[in-house]
C-alpha cells in the first residue's frame, strides 16, 4: 500500500502545476475565457508541448503511457487554477472513447492528432429527458448505404461548440432505455445535418446544443455493444473531475482560511471568533473525506471489475458532491459579501464545483446508484 | 387558540388577494415567480398601481399614506404579495428611508420626501456598507464635514443595490472623527445627481450587476439634508435594521417556490417516471415543506404576538426568522438545480433573453435555476449576517 | 388568529404545571420509579382528584369537556417532569379509542371509571413485524357463539402489564396488510388466555409483550370498520406525544444554556465560547420549529378532514424527531460526561426523547408518509 | 501509488485475521458484534490467548513482547482484530501505562509491571479524569504529598473505567502546588488494595456501570512508584494520549457493524418487503458506508505517511480521524435504532440477560440497540471531546 507518486509523476506534477501557477492567474483566465472559443488554442498548443494532452495514451500514439493516477495530476492541477480548455471534452471523453471503443484505423487517425493538440473531440449524450442516464437514448441511427445517418438532438454537449469531431450516442434498436441498441458514432463537426449552437457554461466553460439531421456517421465500436465502453469511459472522466475538485476544494479551503486569518471585523480577525474556527475545521475535514475518495476512485478508475468500478466512481461521486456543496458554501458564508463578486476568484471556484457536481450525476443520483447496487464495502 | 384566521381577516385576505391578482399584470407576476428580476419600468409600474389603490406603505403612519393595519393583517398583505409573485414595493422607499425620515425627520422633509417615496417618484438606493466593514456596519469611514450650510461628503460605500437607477441616497457618514465607533455618525440624504458621486457596478457571480460601488468625492449636501440629529444617526440606523420583522423570513416566497418546483418536477422525467414521483425527490421536497411549515407557524407566533405592540424595536425573534428562512429559500434553490439536472449548465444573460426570438436552451424555466442559487447566497450574508443573528439570538434571547 | 390560551386553559395549565413541579422532582421520580407498577398509583389519584384524567372526555362522563389544547397544555406540563404515570395510554390512548368508536354502554361503562382514575387501559397494536403500520395485523378474531375470540401476539404494549381492559386490533378478514377487515377488541386483563410479560422501557415506562390464545373478547365499533378511528386517535395521540416533547426539548433547551452559563472549563464559563453559544442558538430554533408543528398538530388533531389531519400529524413528527435528536444529542454533547450519568436528570430527558421519536413511527417513516400522501400546503 | 497491499502485508492479515478467527472463541467474539460488553473473564481468557501467540502488544518495544511492526502492519492487526468481534486487549493496560512505563519507567518498574501488564495478570485503570475537570485535563486538584519514602494521595478520580475490576491504577496527581496548572503533576501507580480507596461505581443513562468514582483518602504509595520525575507527569500523560493514532476512527468496528445491520434488515419487514430493500433505508446506509469508505482511505492515508516515524508524538490528522471516526459511530447506532424499530423500546438489563433463559422480548438483536446509542454518546465526549479536537485542528493544522 503506498500513496506516493513515483519520480515521473512527481515530475508531472511540478511541471504543471508550474504551468498553471505560471500561466493561469486570475487576470489570464479571464482574458482565455474572452477569446473566441472561450478558451485559449495557445494554451491549449502549451498543453500539448509539454505532454499533457498524450497522458493517458500509449506511446504508439505519441502518449505518455499514463493511467488513471497520471490524468489525476493533471485535473487536481487543472482544478486549483479553474483551467478551461477543452481537456475532460477532448482528452478524457473523446479520446477515452477513441482508445476504449475505436478501431485501429480511428486510434491510428485521431489520438495523435488529440495528442497534437490538433483534433477537438466532444462527447454527445445528454438529451432533454435523459438526465443522467448513458442508456437513455433517442437519438436514432439508420443504416444508409455503406453508412450511417443519425438523426435528433444532443444538449449540454460540453465543448461540443469548437469541436471538430462529435462522438454521439444513438440507438440503432430497442426502446428509449434499453440498455441493448446504443452506438456510438462519429461525427465530423462539419458534416450537412449537423447544428450546433454553442454557449458558456455557467463555471465559464463551454457547452453546445447540437441537432443532428441525417447527419452522415460512422461507427465508433460495434454498434449495440458499445456501452461498457462508454460506461468506462464515463467512470474515468469522474474519477478526473472528482481529482479536478480536489483542486478545486483545497483553492475554497486554503483561500477561506487565509482569508480568516487576515480580514478584520469587530477589532479582530474573524479567524479568532472560534465558531468559525470550528467550520473551517469541518470544511478542511470535509476536504480530507472528499480527497480520499478521489483517490480512490482514481486507483478503481483502472480496474476492469465493472461493477466494483462503478461504485467506486458513483461512491466517490457522493462524496465529492457532498463536501463540495458544503466547502463551496461555507466559503462563501465565511467570506461575506466578496466572495459573492464576479472580480473575487473564489466565486468562480464556487459555481465550477456545483457544475461539477452536476456533471454525470449529482450527488444524491449517485447514492440511488450506491444504494441499489451494492455496498462499497462488498 | 385558534389557528383560523377571524371572517373580517380571512375578507381583508381576500381583498388583497384579488387587488394583487387583477390588478398586478400577470406577466410581471410570472417573470418574477420565475426568478427573473423585474426591469426598473416593472417595478415603478407595480409600486405605483399598489400605491394609487393604498397599498404602497400600509406600515407607514396614517398621515403619510398608512392604514394602521394590525400584524396580522400586515403578515396577510406581504404574504398574498409574495404568493402571488408581485415584486415588493421598493424596500429602500418603503421600509427604509421611510419609515425613519417619518419618525425622524422634520416636516419639510416629510413633505418632500415622503409622498414622493410612496409613488416611487424617487427612487431611493442605501449608503450603510463600506468596503472591509462587513457586518462590523459601525465601523465606517465616510466622512461628513461641515461647511457653512452644507456638508461635504467624501467616502465609499458598496453593496448599494440599484444604485444605478436611484434618485436619491440614504446614507451613513461620520460627522464627529473623535467620537468612538457608533457616536459620531449621521444619517443624510443625498442627491444622486450632485457632482462627485460616481456609481460603479459591481458584477455579481450570478452573471448579474444587481449592486453597485459608490464614490462619493467632495460632495456637497445641503446641511437641511440631515436627518434628525447630527451624531444621532446610528439610532436611526438601527431603528431602520429593525423595523423589518417578520417579512424577513420571505415564507411565501418560500411558498410559492415550492409550488412551482413541485410543478415543473411533473414536467421532468426520472427515468420511466416524472421526477415528482421519484420517491427520494418527493421526500427531499417534503422534508423542506415542513420545515417551512414550521417556520410559516414560528411567524405566525410571532406575528400574533406582536398584536398591538409598537413597531420599531428590534424583536429578536426575527432573528430565528432570519436565519431559519434565510436557510429555507437556500434549500429551494438546491432543489430547483435539481429539477433541471443537467439544463443548469447553460449559461444564458438574463440580458440575452429579455426580448430575444431565440428559443430558450433546454426547458425555459432552465435558465435561473443555477444563477438564482448562486444569487441566493447572500441571503445569509446581508442585512446580518446568520452569525450576527446567531450572536443576537445568543445574547438576547439565551442571556450569554 | 390565536395563539393565546382562555381562561379555563391557563387555570389548567397552571395547576398541572404547579403539580409537576411540587410532586415531580427527579428523587421524586426514581421513587415512583421503584414501586411495583413502575408508577405511582397515588400520582394517579392525584391526576384524578384534579379532573386531568377526564380532560379530553364529554362531561356527561365526568369529564372537562376539553379537546387537544387541553390535552396539549397536560401532555407539556408532563413532559417537563417526565411524569411515568400511563396516562398516554388510559387517557388519550385507551379513553379515545373508547370515545370514538365504543358503543354507548361501553362509554358509559368505561369512561367515568378512566376519569376516576380506577381502570388503566392500553392499547395493543404492535407486532413483531408490523413495525408503525396500524394496518399491519396478524392477531385473529373469530366469532365464538355470541361472542369472539382473540388469537395472536402483540408487543410492546405502553402499560399493558398494570391495564385492567386491553384494546386490541384484530384481523376479522383479509390478509395482513389489507386496511379492510380489522376490528378493535376489549379484553379485560385477567381474561383466559391471555399471557402478559411486563417490562421497563429505556425511558422508565412500562409495556408488555402479551399473547391471546382464545381469548374471549368483545367488540369496539363495528368489526371490519374500525380503522379510521383508530387512526384518528393515534393520530391525536401524536400530537399529544408532540406536545410532551416540546415539555422534554424546552427542560433540555434551558437546563443546557444554564450549565453553559455555570459550568468552568479552561478558566471560563464554556458559555463564553462562541463556538458553543452558536450550537445553542441552533438548539433554540430547533425548539421552536418543533413547538410550532406541536401547535400545529395540535389545532389540526380536531379536524374532521381525516387526510389533512394526517399529514399535519405526520409533519409535526418529522419536526419532532428530528429537533428532538438534534437537541438531545447536543444536549448530550454540551453537558460532556455529567450527562452520561443516570444521577443527572438530562439522560433521562434524552432516553425519553428517542422514545418518542419511535412511538408511532419515527421521523423518517412520517418523511415518507407525507412525501407519499400529499404536501403540506396542499 | 497502489491501494493494494504487497504480498508480504497480505499474508500478514491472512495470519491474523486466521488467527483472530480460530482461537478467540467464536461465542466471545458474536457477543461483541452483538453490542455486548465481554465480561471480566472473556477479556482475561482473549488477553491473554493473544499475548500467548504475541499479539498483545505487538506495538511494545521488542524487549517487552513487541513487534517491530509497521504502520500497516499494525493497522491490519487492529483492523482484523475489530471486523472479527475480538475485544480489544484492556487498552489501560496495553496502550496507555504499558507504553508510559516501556518509555519513562526505570527498569524495576519495567521489570515488575510490563509482562504483568501485556498478560493481564494486572488489570490497570485509568486516574486521570477528576470532577469539575472535564476536558480541561490540567486543572486536575488530586494531591500528593511527599512523606519519607512514600508519596500520600488525596482526592477523587472519575470515569475511570471498569475500575470495579482494577488491581492497578496509574493516576495523575499534584506533586507541587504551587505551579502552575501543567507544571507540578506527576505521574503514580498505585496498587488498589491499598488503604483508603474507594470505589463507587456510575450507573450511566444505558443501564451500565462501566466507570466508576474513585475516592483516594490518606492513601500512602511508595515513592518507587513514581514513574519518571517528580512534576514531569504531564508529559507522560501526552505521550500516552498522542499514542492512540489511528485506532481512534475504529473503522474496523464500524465496518464490521455495518455488515452487521445489512444482515439484520434482511430480517426486518418494511411493510411488503424486507426492510434492506426499501429505498430509503438503503440510501442511508449507503450514505453512512460512503463516509465510512472515505474515512478508511483516509485513515490508510495516515497510515502510509506515518511508515517509518516514530510513534508517540501527537499527529494531528489523528483529531480529524476521532472527529470523523466517532460521527460515524454514532451513526450506525442510529441505523440499527431504525432496524430494530419498536423493538428498540424494551429495556433489558444486560445482566438479567447474562444466563437467563426467558426468551428475548422481540427479536433477539434488539435489546442493545438503544443503549449502544445511549452509551456511545460518549465516544464524541472522552478522549479530548470534538470541540477539542476542532480546537487542535484549527491551531496544529490550519495555524489559526
Amino acid at each position: 500500500m503506498d500513496f506516493d507518486l513515483n519520480e515521473d509523476q512527481r515530475l508531472l506534477r511540478d511541471s504543471v502545476e508550474r504551468l498553471v501557477t505560471d500561466r493561469y492567474g486570475f487576470e489570464q483566465r479571464k482574458a482565455f475565457l474572452s477569446q473566441p472559443d472561450g478558451f485559449s488554442r495557445e494554451m491549449w498548443k502549451q498543453y500539448a508541448e509539454l505532454g499533457l494532452l498524450g497522458v493517458p495514451f500509449a506511446e504508439e500514439h505519441g502518449g505518455f503511457g499514463g493511467g488513471p493516477v497520471e490524468t489525476m495530476i493533471v485535473m487536481e492541477a487543472f482544478g486549483r487554477g479553474l483551467v478551461v480548455e477543452p481537456y475532460l471534452a477532448t482528452v478524457i471523453l473523446g479520446g477515452g472513447l477513441i482508445r476504449y471503443a475505436g478501431s485501429e484505423a480511428q486510434q491510428a487517425e485521431m489520438l495523435p492528432k488529440i495528442v497534437g493538440g490538433e483534433m477537438l473531440v466532444a462527447f454527445a449524450h445528454v438529451e432533454r429527458h435523459s438526465r443522467y442516464e448513458l442508456h437513455n437514448v433517442a437519438t436514432k441511427a439508420e443504416r444508409d448505404g455503406d453508412g450511417w445517418v443519425l438523426s435528433g438532438d444532443k444538449g449540454v454537449v460540453l465543448h461540443g461548440d469548437s469541436a471538430d469531431c462529435l462522438l454521439v450516442t444513438a440507438r440503432v434498436s430497442g426502446g428509449q432505455r434499453d440498455r441493448d441498441g446504443i452506438g456510438l458514432f462519429l461525427v465530423r463537426a462539419d458534416t450537412p445535418g449537423v447544428t450546433r449552437r454553442g454557449y458558456p457554461t455557467q463555471d465559464g466553460l463551454r457547452a453546445a446544443e447540437i441537432s443532428f439531421d441525417r447527419a452522415r456517421a460512422e461507427t465508433v465500436g460495434e454498434p449495440g455493444a458499445v456501452l461498457p465502453h462508454i460506461e468506462r469511459v464515463v467512470d474515468e472522466a469522474i474519477a478526473a473531475i472528482c481529482a479536478e475538485s480536489i483542486g478545486v476544494m483545497t483553492e475554497m479551503q486554503t483561500t477561506t482560511v487565509d482569508y480568516m486569518k487576515t480580514r478584520k471585523q469587530f477589532g479582530r480577525a474573524i479567524g479568532e471568533f472560534q465558531a468559525l474556527q470550528h467550520r473551517a475545521v469541518d470544511m478542511y475535514v470535509d476536504l480530507e473525506q472528499a480527497r480520499s475518495m478521489a483517490l480512490y476512485a482514481t486507483v478503481m478508475a483502472s480496474s476492469d471489475d465493472a461493477v466494483a468500478r462503478r461504485l467506486a466512481a458513483s461512491a466517490a461521486k457522493v462524496q465529492i458532491g457532498r463536501s463540495g456543496r458544503k466547502i463551496g458554501q461555507e466559503t462563501i458564508q465565511l467570506h461575506g459579501g466578496i466572495a459573492m463578486t464576479a472580480e473575487y476568484k473564489i466565486g468562480h471556484y464556487f459555481k465550477r464545483m456545483t457544475m461539477i457536481d452536476i456533471l454525470f450525476g449529482d450527488a444524491d443520483r449517485h447514492l440511488a446508484e450506491v444504494a441499489a447496487h451494492g455496498s462499497v464495502f462488498a | 387558540m385558534d389557528l383560523n384566521f377571524t371572517p373580517e381577516e380571512v375578507a381583508f385576505r381576500d381583498e388583497v388577494r384579488h387587488f394583487f391578482r387583477t390588478e398586478i399584470p400577470a406577466d410581471i407576476r410570472a417573470k418574477h415567480l420565475g426568478g427573473e428580476h423585474a426591469t426598473r419600468e416593472e417595478m415603478v409600474q407595480t409600486q405605483r398601481t399598489m400605491n394609487a389603490n393604498g397599498y404602497a406603505v400600509p406600515h407607514w403612519p396614517r398621515e403619510w399614506g398608512g392604514k394602521d393595519w394590525t400584524s396580522v393583517q400586515l403578515y396577510l398583505y406581504q404574504d398574498e404579495m409574495q404568493l402571488a409573485g408581485v415584486p415588493h414595493p421598493l424596500p429602500f422607499n418603503v421600509s427604509m428611508v421611510g419609515p425613519v425620515i417619518a419618525q425622524f425627520g422634520n416636516e419639510a422633509q416629510k413633505k418632500r420626501f415622503l409622498p414622493r417615496a410612496a409613488n416611487i417618484d424617487d427612487w431611493w438606493c442605501q449608503g450603510f456598507s463600506e468596503p472591509g466593514a462587513g457586518s462590523d456596519l459601525a465601523s465606517l469611514r465616510t466622512t461628513a464635514r461641515r461647511e457653512g450650510d452644507t456638508y461635504v461628503v467624501n467616502g465609499q460605500k458598496t453593496w448599494t443595490t440599484l444604485a444605478q437607477h436611484a434618485d436619491w441616497l440614504f446614507c451613513l457618514v461620520r460627522t464627529d472623527m473623535a467620537a468612538k465607533k457608533q457616536e459620531g455618525i449621521s444619517f443624510i440624504l443625498i442627491d444622486m445627481k450632485t457632482k462627485g458621486i460616481t456609481v460603479r457596478p459591481i458584477r455579481t457571480i450570478d452573471g448579474g450587476a444587481e449592486v453597485n460601488e459608490v464614490f462619493l468625492d467632495e460632495v456637497v449636501v445641503p446641511a437641511e439634508n440631515l436627518v434628525g440629529q447630527e451624531n444621532k444617526g446610528w439610532d436611526y440606523a438601527k431603528f431602520l435594521l429593525g423595523n423589518e420583522r417578520t417579512g424577513i423570513a420571505r415564507v411565501g416566497v418560500s411558498k410559492a417556490r415550492l409550488a412551482r418546483i413541485r410543478e415543473l418536477a411533473s414536467l421532468e422525467r426520472m427515468g420511466d417516471i416524472p421526477l415528482i414521483e421519484d420517491r427520494a425527490f418527493r421526500e427531499k421536497l417534503a422534508g423542506v415543506e415542513i420545515e417551512l411549515k414550521a417556520l410559516e407557524m414560528t411567524q405566525l407566533r410571532v406575528v400574533a404576538a406582536e398584536r398591538g405592540q409598537a413597531s420599531g424595536k428590534p424583536n429578536p425573534a426575527s432573528s430565528i426568522l432570519k436565519l431559519k428562512g434565510s436557510v429555507l429559500q437556500q434549500a429551494t434553490n438546491e432543489l430547483l438545480m435539481e429539477v433541471v439536472g443537467p439544463y443548469a449548465m447553460p449559461y444564458v444573460p438574463e440580458d440575452d433573453r429579455e426580448g430575444s426570438n431565440e428559443p430558450p436552451i433546454g426547458p425555459d424555466y432552465a435558465a435561473e435555476a443555477a444563477p438564482e442559487y448562486f444569487n441566493w447566497r447572500k441571503i445569509s450574508i446581508y442585512g446580518g449576517s446568520n452569525e450576527i443573528q446567531r450572536n443576537i439570538v445568543a445574547k438576547a434571547i439565551l442571556g450569554f
